[in-house]
């Protein structure tokens, strides 16, 4: 029984020894870490993408806990669920953001725009663009090196070999945002995803006016002005021989589309349009082709 | 059905050894047979199913501030006892292990598996947590055991396969336990994915 | 006139390619090559086809079935690996263990970290080292020189000066009468003694260091800091007790320390940047050879010593910065 | 021993093909485009408007900043139009459009006798002054305005001038035949620099290349007090300024400093006549001596060719553009840039038109680095240009920073001689560009 | 000689982490910067010399005396345990740059086998005071010679272009198995 | 989670608690197996001496004497007695000439001193090389078997030295370092024979 009562006495005593200075020691060096900045972290998705704005999700969980105002914090990779259970915990009101996606604001394909020069350099759009304007006549368009393809942390992008052009995976976009900051050519926007995920934007960035823009590229906007004329909703404003829809403001009423001399104006996601009477088929083939998101269309989520 | 899950997930989503990368040193240390990682695999398993038990036992009467000692002092009582017991019955098993039966008391595993689950759940899911973690943890030091086994000297569970003069010493060793162990993780990732 | 090319500067280019160094390499291998054929016979042949043929086939199946890369066996780089690895092994070793050194070399040493250039340790030395571990009694036992010249796997073996040395010293047997045993250094300078087939021959492999130093594919940095290393520091030993350690000529004749230094430490892959670095590197693998030579387990150090200064080799191009211009302030 | 600059270094192929062809004066063309952006700096105000007649000299835009230049017609007609026209980077950049009217009516004020005139009559500060209004700009080609470099900061001392005679990059030859041929311009105009300047002393650093150019300055220079010629060795970037201050005088410009730290300012000898024109002639910089070359060019040439001129005039006086021509290049072929057409215009920095076959303009494949620290050993300014390149490729700006990207000076010798044809230099201006943007935003 | 001896074999013919193979977690774990590396050998030296020096002093005045040396594996572990969550709280005070850098680290300390291994070996080897914490300062430095390397190499690893496969883990051991074979090459120093 | 509040009072009373419950139960358990782990220990070294002498029926362990090598290096001397006599020594030795560290043996002697038989206990020898001496000198091929060789008539040194024993292929360093510990573990039970014997007696 000896060995049992040693052992007993000598654990105790170690047991005991570690607890004084264990309370001591804690008493003594106490810092206060806010426990909520833990809580936050850990409803954040951890992609630690940057797509908010803070070095990682750590780093914007401190910004939530200690900001008096959250209205301009957004996760766009947890998205409104997210921000909601963080809001939550730090008892604040969050923004109300709607969900948006990435869009590519460029047409030139090979076919829409001649090739004038051939670039043979480091592949990254950065490089080529402060050297060069491009390889077209157009120096506003995309350069085609998939930089912001490389950017994109979610596959959500990859080069249409054909194009030559990024094309956004809608379904696996989740509006980070790195992509736009990727492309030094300013092209990639992020727009409201829309009702049905539909969306109408001007797929074009060319400043230049009507005939050297045209002459570059077959389907730039040339800033003629007739879709800022047709458009009922104030939606629609022209700078710089370009015109540019407000997402927030358009209807979606597709009157632009309709109206637009090159095509510039893109819809997506929208059911094919019936073709008109007078015309059979041709036109629908036409917006088809400059526009190959389009091609989604055949199943729109309506049953 | 869930009890199941909790189980499984020690074997292969949350393998201790090829995804959370715990407890590497008896992982790397007894594998150079597979009897070896089968006997280790067990007596971790053994520590860690009754440090889980006793610890949701308790969990709730523990301060804060006492908790990791309270818990270390759980499981390090279970570890000699592990060894006390090893020592008496298995003294060959023991010898070849030598070492890395005390060290189960800092395999990250037990303790963190204490922190992260046997102090926040019921007793018997906690056990059912520590029964899957630790035979997952055994099966992964067997397999390792084997792989070294087999290419360092010809036999598995000390039968012998091919003669041993075509082994490759080095998985025997050190630097073999590190290489096989990497492509074993490359392998696993990719089985996972695909 | 149809599309004018645009780039960024320069638009002009030395012409100098990975190619050019590799075969470059390969060339001032051959005064080996020939030597080793010459001492070994047959047996140095077979290894060396083998190991050659070998790295490269797995440098293409690697390449073409796990990596699904486009194939860089062209360039040569697997061709020296194989070649060095040969260098490396004793010249009766079977052929099955000369293709797991060359599936370890590629496999393990080279394809792992994404090919050429981005290896830390020296393939080949991975590859021998492995071996030399694995299967110790095969490559620890040596061909007589000049005595197997038709003969393959039943080659008379018989120890390497190094061995001889290093066995006897610690048998207590005096130096003096040891280096009776051992030939003499004349032979020993063209290759007639026991040891790997492609390390024995040192004026081989000087007249392969001129002419890489000629073609510029190596500076002069590393392999004079390794031997120049060996050469004081058993320099130092050998004049603190003659009776105890072998003098300089004899440590730079022997295991490897030409091959080593002038092929192995070189490899531009895993060696540093910087003139600077690369004798701080070169220092570094004459002072492990020699510890491990002289008083470690192993008669040769020289491979071990260039695999941990691998290691260091990310430490030294970190700290050891070039020269930079502006520095010397007037 | 020949002199040289004390780190790294490459010997690119010469091809100076058109060395000893005597100047050409180029025809006036029928319309010019003048850039408002010749220079580092400031883009300058246009002074003109549509519609406005100007004369050879007269000034149509000017000075927008401290450091920025004027500029003046390189013609005499009417202002066609103020608008944006391609640049050699096939961006669009504002110029004035001039359509000549075949008169070539010259500014009264310019004095267009050809004798010399050695006498300097204006003090230090009229002559930095002149330099000024006359929009000269560095003609070595990083056309920084001439008048702010010779403007020495207080504080700070100058003690000697060098005259960048060295035209290290292959086959340009313009400042080579302009020595030729104005050698005496440029000593006196080497005289008014060191009068502005105050310093007694000047040394013209030529590479070895050109023995007669050595031998016909060496020959001049005895009856000027002051200068000498310093014979260089051939390696490129000898020219580089902080190269040929450490060549000539052995002082090593420290990292992100200027010249004048060293007590040191460096110029062009093409600058260096424009300055004499300027101070002595009153003509201010509108035209320049161009190389026209390349290895397919029926008639390399250097031709004295008016700001404005469509690169096109130029290669039909060297006999048309070849038919195998794959590339187009403003410069030598180390530093110069690609032109995407031949309707850019010849600009104040244009000092050659190479043309390549299309057989020598391609880039090879690049290959993963092989770390055979060729890189590191050519790089005139001691930087690690293997590492300095992945770090900008993965975006690491921190590190590019601490590895000093900022002191890169752009020669392209890493790129030149990297085995593995890897495009170093364009990363690490990505780098530059990145890190400097880093530096101001948080020098702000 | 003795402490040459004890000092050689722990930092490069016995390494801790290469042949010993204690301590592995943090190798793995802290290894993908080198800045963090040297800061946990920082770490990991100050817990194992002032633990094995407690330990060994428990183990000599109390364990053996007392004749229950069975206690020993408990005991050690709850005096690292202390010791280094002591560490922590103090260093939270004193040096919150240190602790942001290896706040994570510290109580993976508590869990490194090294620590534990080398207070027990000072007692299988049967070491005095002194040759114990010479001992235990010379696998620390060990520990940190390894990882050093390894972090230098995993940072070069970082800018290369590993296979997708391979990346991460897989690659990181395989370098640590190839680290120990180089480390072979000391077999015997002493 | 844990309810309880973190006072000095709390904490020390848990941990108190907790080490009480641990060591009482440790105590226990450490009585359970106290005895099994001596008879374990003892029955590892009683195999070891059992196989490399005749038959017993002393306990050798009692009876043995603890004598130093010319190294420094303990050597135990284990008698075996049947009824009394001297049957044969087990001989622990050792030998610090091995290729890496020391080479511990156990070899059996008759009372003449010829070699019964051999284990190895202990050696950090190559695996694959040194490694093969476990059987290398028992297997009775060419010149290796030592067994039933007498050390005081046959030269028990490798062949390269002169001697009678064939080294192990590419191991001879290990070889050389087994035969002496032999040699040693000879040279010692011959010192100390009479005491050996003697010790039966009693
Ligand atoms: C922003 C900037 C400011 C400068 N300021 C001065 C100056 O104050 N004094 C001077 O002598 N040179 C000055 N320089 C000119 C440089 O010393 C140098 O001549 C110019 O950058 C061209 O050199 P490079 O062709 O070798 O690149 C300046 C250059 C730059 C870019
Ligand atoms: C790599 C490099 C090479 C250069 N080569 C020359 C050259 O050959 N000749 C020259 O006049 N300027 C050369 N320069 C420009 C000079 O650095 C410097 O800007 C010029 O000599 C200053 O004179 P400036 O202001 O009159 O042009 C070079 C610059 C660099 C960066
Ligand atoms: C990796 C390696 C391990 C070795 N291990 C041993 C060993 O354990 N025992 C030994 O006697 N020799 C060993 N050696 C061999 C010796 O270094 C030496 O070559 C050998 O003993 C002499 O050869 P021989 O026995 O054929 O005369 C080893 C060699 C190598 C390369
Ligand atoms: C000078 C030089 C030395 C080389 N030495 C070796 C060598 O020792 N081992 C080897 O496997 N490859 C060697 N190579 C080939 C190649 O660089 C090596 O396989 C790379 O390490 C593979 O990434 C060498 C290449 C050169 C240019
Ligand atoms: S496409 Fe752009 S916005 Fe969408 S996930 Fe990828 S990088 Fe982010
Ligand atoms: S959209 Fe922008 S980043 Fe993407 S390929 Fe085009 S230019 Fe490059
Ligand atoms: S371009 Fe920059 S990095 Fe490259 S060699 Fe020249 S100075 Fe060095
Ligand atoms: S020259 Fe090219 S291959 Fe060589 S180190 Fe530099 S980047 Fe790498
Ligand atoms: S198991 Fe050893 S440190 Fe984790």
């Amino acid at each position: 029984m000896n060995v049992v009562l040693i052992t007993i006495i000598t654990l105790s005593a170690l047991g005991a020894l570690a607890a004084v200075i264990l309370y001591f020691v804690a008493q003594k060096f106490k810092v206060y870490e806010d426990p909520r900045i833990d809580q936050v972290e850990e409803v954040l998705p951890a992609a630690n993408c940057g797509g908010c704005g803070y070095p990682g999700c750590r780093a914007f969980a401190e910004a939530m806990v200690s900001s008096d105002d959250i209205s301009n914090l957004y996760c766009p990779v947890g998205g409104a669920e997210v921000m909601s259970k963080a809001a939550e915990i730090v008892g604040k009101a969050v923004a109300e953001a709607a969900p948006q996606v990435a869009v590519v604001r460029c047409n030139g394909t090979c076919e829409n725009r001649p090739r004038t020069n051939k670039y043979e350099g480091a592949e990254s759009c950065t490089i080529a663009a402060t050297l060069y304007g491009g390889e077209t006549g157009c120096s506003y368009g995309c350069l085609g090196l998939g930089e912001c393809v490389d950017a994109c942390n979610f596959d959500a992008m990859y080069m249409d070999p054909v194009t030559g052009l990024p094309v956004v995976i809608e379904e696996n976009c989740v509006a980070c945002g790195a992509c736009v900051e990727a492309c030094p050519k300013d092209i990639i926007e992020l727009r409201n995803i829309g009702p049905k995920s539909r969306r109408i934007y001007v797929s074009c960035v060319n400043k230049d006016r009507g005939g050297p823009a045209r002459k570059a590229c077959s389907v730039a906007c040339i800033g003629c002005g007739k879709c800022e004329q047709v458009c009922a909703f104030d939606a629609i404003t022209i700078k710089d021989n370009l015109a540019y829809i407000d997402y927030e403001k358009c209807k979606l009423c597709r009157k632009c589309v309709e109206v637009c001399p090159t095509d510039a104006i893109h819809e997506i996601n929208f059911p094919v349009r019936k073709p008109k009477p007078a015309a059979p088929k041709k036109p629908a083939e036409s917006t088809e082709k400059n526009a190959p998101e389009v091609k989604g269309n055949d199943k729109p989520e309506e049953k | 059905m869930n009890q199941w899950k909790n189980f499984s997930k020690g074997f292969f989503k949350e393998n201790a050894v090829f995804t959370l990368l715990l407890g590497m040193c008896p992982t790397l240390g007894v594998t150079s047979s597979a009897i070896n990682g089968l006997g280790m695999g067990l007596a971790t398993t053994f520590v860690l199913v009754m440090a889980n038990l006793v610890i949701s036992l308790i969990k709730d009467f523990i301060p804060e501030k006492v908790r990791i000692p309270a818990f270390i002092v759980v499981i390090a009582t279970f570890v000699t006892i592990v060894e006390m017991l090893m020592q008496a019955y298995t003294p060959a098993l023991y010898e070849s292990l030598g070492l890395f039966i005390p060290l189960i008391v800092v395999n990250c595993i037990v303790l963190g598996r204490a922190e992260a689950f046997a102090s926040k759940n019921s007793v018997g899911a906690s056990i059912v947590d520590g029964l899957g973690m630790g035979l997952g943890f055994a099966m992964a030091l067997t397999m390792l055991g084997s792989v070294r086994e087999l290419l360092g000297s010809g036999k598995l569970f000390n039968v012998s396969i091919y003669p041993e003069d075509y082994g490759m010493l080095v998985f025997v060793l050190a630097p073999g336990a590190f290489i096989a162990l990497g492509y074993m993780i490359a392998i696993i990732d990719k089985m996972k994915k695909a | 006139m149809s599309t004018l090319i645009i780039s960024p500067s320069p638009h002009v280019h030395s012409g100098d390619s990975v190619k050019k160094n590799m075969y470059g390499v390969i060339i001032a291998l051959l005064p080996a090559l020939a030597a080793s054929l010459w001492v070994f016979g047959l047996g140095a042949l077979v290894v060396t086809v083998t190991a050659v043929a070998a790295s490269v086939l797995f440098e293409y199946l690697i390449e073409k079935y796990l990596l699904k890369v486009p194939s860089t066996i062209s360039d040569g780089s697997a061709v020296i690996t194989g070649l060095l690895l040969a260098f490396n092994l004793p010249s009766n070793l079977p052929v099955w263990i000369i293709i797991i050194g060359a599936l370890v070399a590629i496999g393990i040493g080279k394809m792992s970290f994404g090919g050429l250039g981005n290896n830390p340790f020296n393939p080949a030395l991975v590859g021998r080292v492995f071996l030399l571990i694995s299967f110790p009694v095969q490559m620890t036992s040596w061909p007589k020189p000049m005595a197997n010249v038709g003969t393959y796997l039943d080659a008379t073996t018989g120890a390497t000066p190094l061995s001889i040395i290093k066995e006897g010293l610690k048998n207590g047997e005096k130096l003096t009468d040891l280096l009776k045993e051992i030939p003499s250094f004349a032979d020993m300078f063209l290759g007639k003694m026991g040891g790997s087939a492609g390390e024995v021959a040192a004026i081989a492999l000087l007249i392969g260091l001129v002419y890489m130093l000629v073609r510029k594919i190596i500076t002069w940095h590393i392999p004079f800091a390794v031997l120049g290393t060996i050469a004081v520091f058993t320099g130092l030993l050998n004049l603190s007790n003659p009776e105890e350690y072998a003098g300089p000529v004899f440590h730079l004749l022997t295991g490897g320390a030409m091959l080593g230094a002038i092929f192995m430490a070189t490899d531009y892959v895993t060696s540093p940047m910087t003139p600077k670095g690369q004798i701080i590197f070169g220092v570094g693998i004459g002072v492990i050879t020699v510890l491990i030579r002289v008083f470690g387990a192993y008669p040769e150090g020289m491979s071990f010593a260039i695999l941990i200064m691998n290691a260091f080799v990310p430490l030294i191009d970190r700290y050891v910065k070039p020269k930079r211009f502006g520095e010397k302030v007037k | 021993m020949l002199k040289t600059f004390s780190l790294g270094g490459v010997h690119p192929a010469e091809n100076k093909i058109s060395a000893g062809k005597k100047i050409e004066v180029l025809p006036t063309p029928a319309q010019v485009s003048v850039p408002i952006s010749q220079h580092i700096g400031a883009p300058s105000t246009p002074v003109v408007k549509k519609g406005d007649s100007v004369k050879v000299g007269q000034l149509i835009a000017k000075s927008s900043g401290f450091v920025s230049a004027n500029i003046h017609s390189p013609v005499s007609g009417t202002v066609f139009k103020i608008d944006n026209v391609l640049d050699a980077s096939g961006y669009k950049r504002p110029a004035i459009i001039i359509k000549v009217d075949g008169d070539d009516e010259w500014d009264e004020s310019i004095d267009r006798s050809p004798e010399l005139k050695k006498d300097i009559d204006l003090s230090p500060e009229e002559i930095i002054k002149k330099v000024g209004e006359a929009g000269i700009v560095g003609l070595g080609g990083a056309t920084f305005p001439s008048h702010v470099k010779l403007s020495v900061p207080p504080g700070k001392k100058c003690d000697v001038l060098i005259l960048n005679g060295v035209e290290c990059e292959p086959y340009l030859t313009s400042d080579h035949q302009l020595m030729m041929e104005k050698g005496e311009e440029i000593m006196v105009g080497a005289k008014i620099l060191m009068k502005a300047l105050k310093v007694d002393k000047c040394i013209i650093g030529i590479e070895n290349n050109k023995p007669d150019a050595i031998e016909h300055m060496n020959k001049l220079a005895q009856e000027y007090e002051g200068i000498t010629v310093q014979p260089l060795k051939v390696q490129y970037p000898q020219g580089g300024e902080k190269q040929l201050i450490d060549a000539c005088i052995g002082r090593q410009v420290p990292s992100g400093k200027l010249p004048i730290e060293v007590g040191a300012v460096v110029q062009n000898v093409g600058t260096t006549f424009a300055v004499y024109e300027a101070v002595q002639k009153n003509k201010p910089l509108f035209e320049r001596v161009v190389t026209v070359t390349g290895k397919s060019v029926k008639s390399p040439g250097n031709f004295l060719a008016r700001v404005g001129t469509p690169i096109n005039d130029l290669i039909e006086a060297a006999g048309g553009l070849p038919e195998d021509t794959g590339k187009i290049i403003g410069g030598g072929p180390m530093m110069g840039k690609a032109l995407v057409s031949t309707d850019v215009p010849v600009t104040k920095g244009s000092s050659g038109v190479l043309i390549m076959p299309d057989e020598m303009a391609h880039r090879k494949q690049a290959q993963p680095c092989i770390r055979c620290s060729k890189c590191v050993s050519v790089c005139p300014m001691g930087l690690s240009p293997y590492l300095l390149m992945t770090l900008s490729e993965k975006g690491i700006w921190d590190r590019t920073e601490e590895e000093q990207v900022m002191d890169c000076i752009e020669c392209g010798s890493c790129s030149f001689t990297c085995p593995s044809n890897r495009p170093l230099l364009d990363y690490i201006r990505l780098g530059k560009g990145t890190v400097g943007q880093i530096i101001r935003s948080r020098n702000k | 000689m003795e402490y040459v001896i004890i000092i050689v074999s722990a930092i490069f013919v016995n390494n801790v982490v290469l042949s010993q193979f204690l301590g592995i977690c943090p190798f793995l774990g802290v290894s993908k910067k080198l800045s963090t590396g040297i800061g946990m050998t920082g770490a990991v030296t100050f817990v194992m010399i002032v633990a094995t020096l407690v330990t060994w002093l428990v183990q000599k005045l109390i364990l053996e005396p007392f004749n229950v040396t069975f206690l020993q594996t408990i005991s050690f572990i709850l005096i690292i345990a202390a010791l280094v969550q002591l560490v922590e709280i103090v260093l939270k005070k004193v040096s919150p740059p240190l602790y942001q850098a290896l706040g994570v680290f510290l109580p993976l300390i508590t869990t490194n086998c090294a620590i534990l291994g080398v207070a027990i070996l000072t007692i299988q080897k049967d070491f005095n005071l002194i040759e114990s914490v010479v001992f235990a300062a010379a696998t620390a430095v060990g520990f940190g010679l390894a990882l050093v390397l390894f972090a230098g190499i995993r940072e070069q690893l970082d800018l290369a272009d590993v296979p997708k496969g391979m990346k991460g883990t897989p690659i990181a051991l395989v370098v640590a198995g190839l680290l120990a074979l180089a480390f072979m090459g000391f077999a015997n120093l002493v | 989670m844990a309810t309880i509040e973190s006072s000095l009072k709390n904490m020390l009373l848990t941990l108190l608690i907790i080490t009480a419950i641990a060591g009482t139960s440790l105590g226990f358990v450490y009585k359970l197996t106290e005895k099994p782990i001596a008879e374990a220990k003892a029955r590892k070294q009683q195999e070891a001496i059992k196989q490399v002498v005749p038959e017993f029926t002393n306990n050798p362990a009692d009876e043995a004497i603890v004598v130093t090598s010319p190294e420094g290096l303990p050597i135990k001397l284990f008698p075996a007695k049947k009824d009394g006599k001297l049957v044969g020594v087990a001989v622990e030795t050792v030998s610090n000439k091995g290729f890496a560290g020391n080479v511990s043996i156990m070899v059996g002697f008759k009372p003449d001193g010829t070699i019964i038989n051999y284990q190895v206990l202990e050696h950090k020898e190559t695996p694959g090389l040194g490694t093969k001496m476990d059987k290398w000198f028992k297997t009775d091929k060419g010149h290796q078997s030592i067994l039933g060789k007498n050390p005081g008539s046959y030269n028990l040194t490798v062949t390269k030295d002169g001697g009678q024993v064939d080294a192990i292929t590419a191991a001879t360093i290990s070889s050389r370092a087994f035969l002496d510990a032999v040699r040693i573990g000879y040279k010692s039970f011959m010192e100390n024979k009479s005491k050996l014997e003697e010790g039966g007696a009693q």
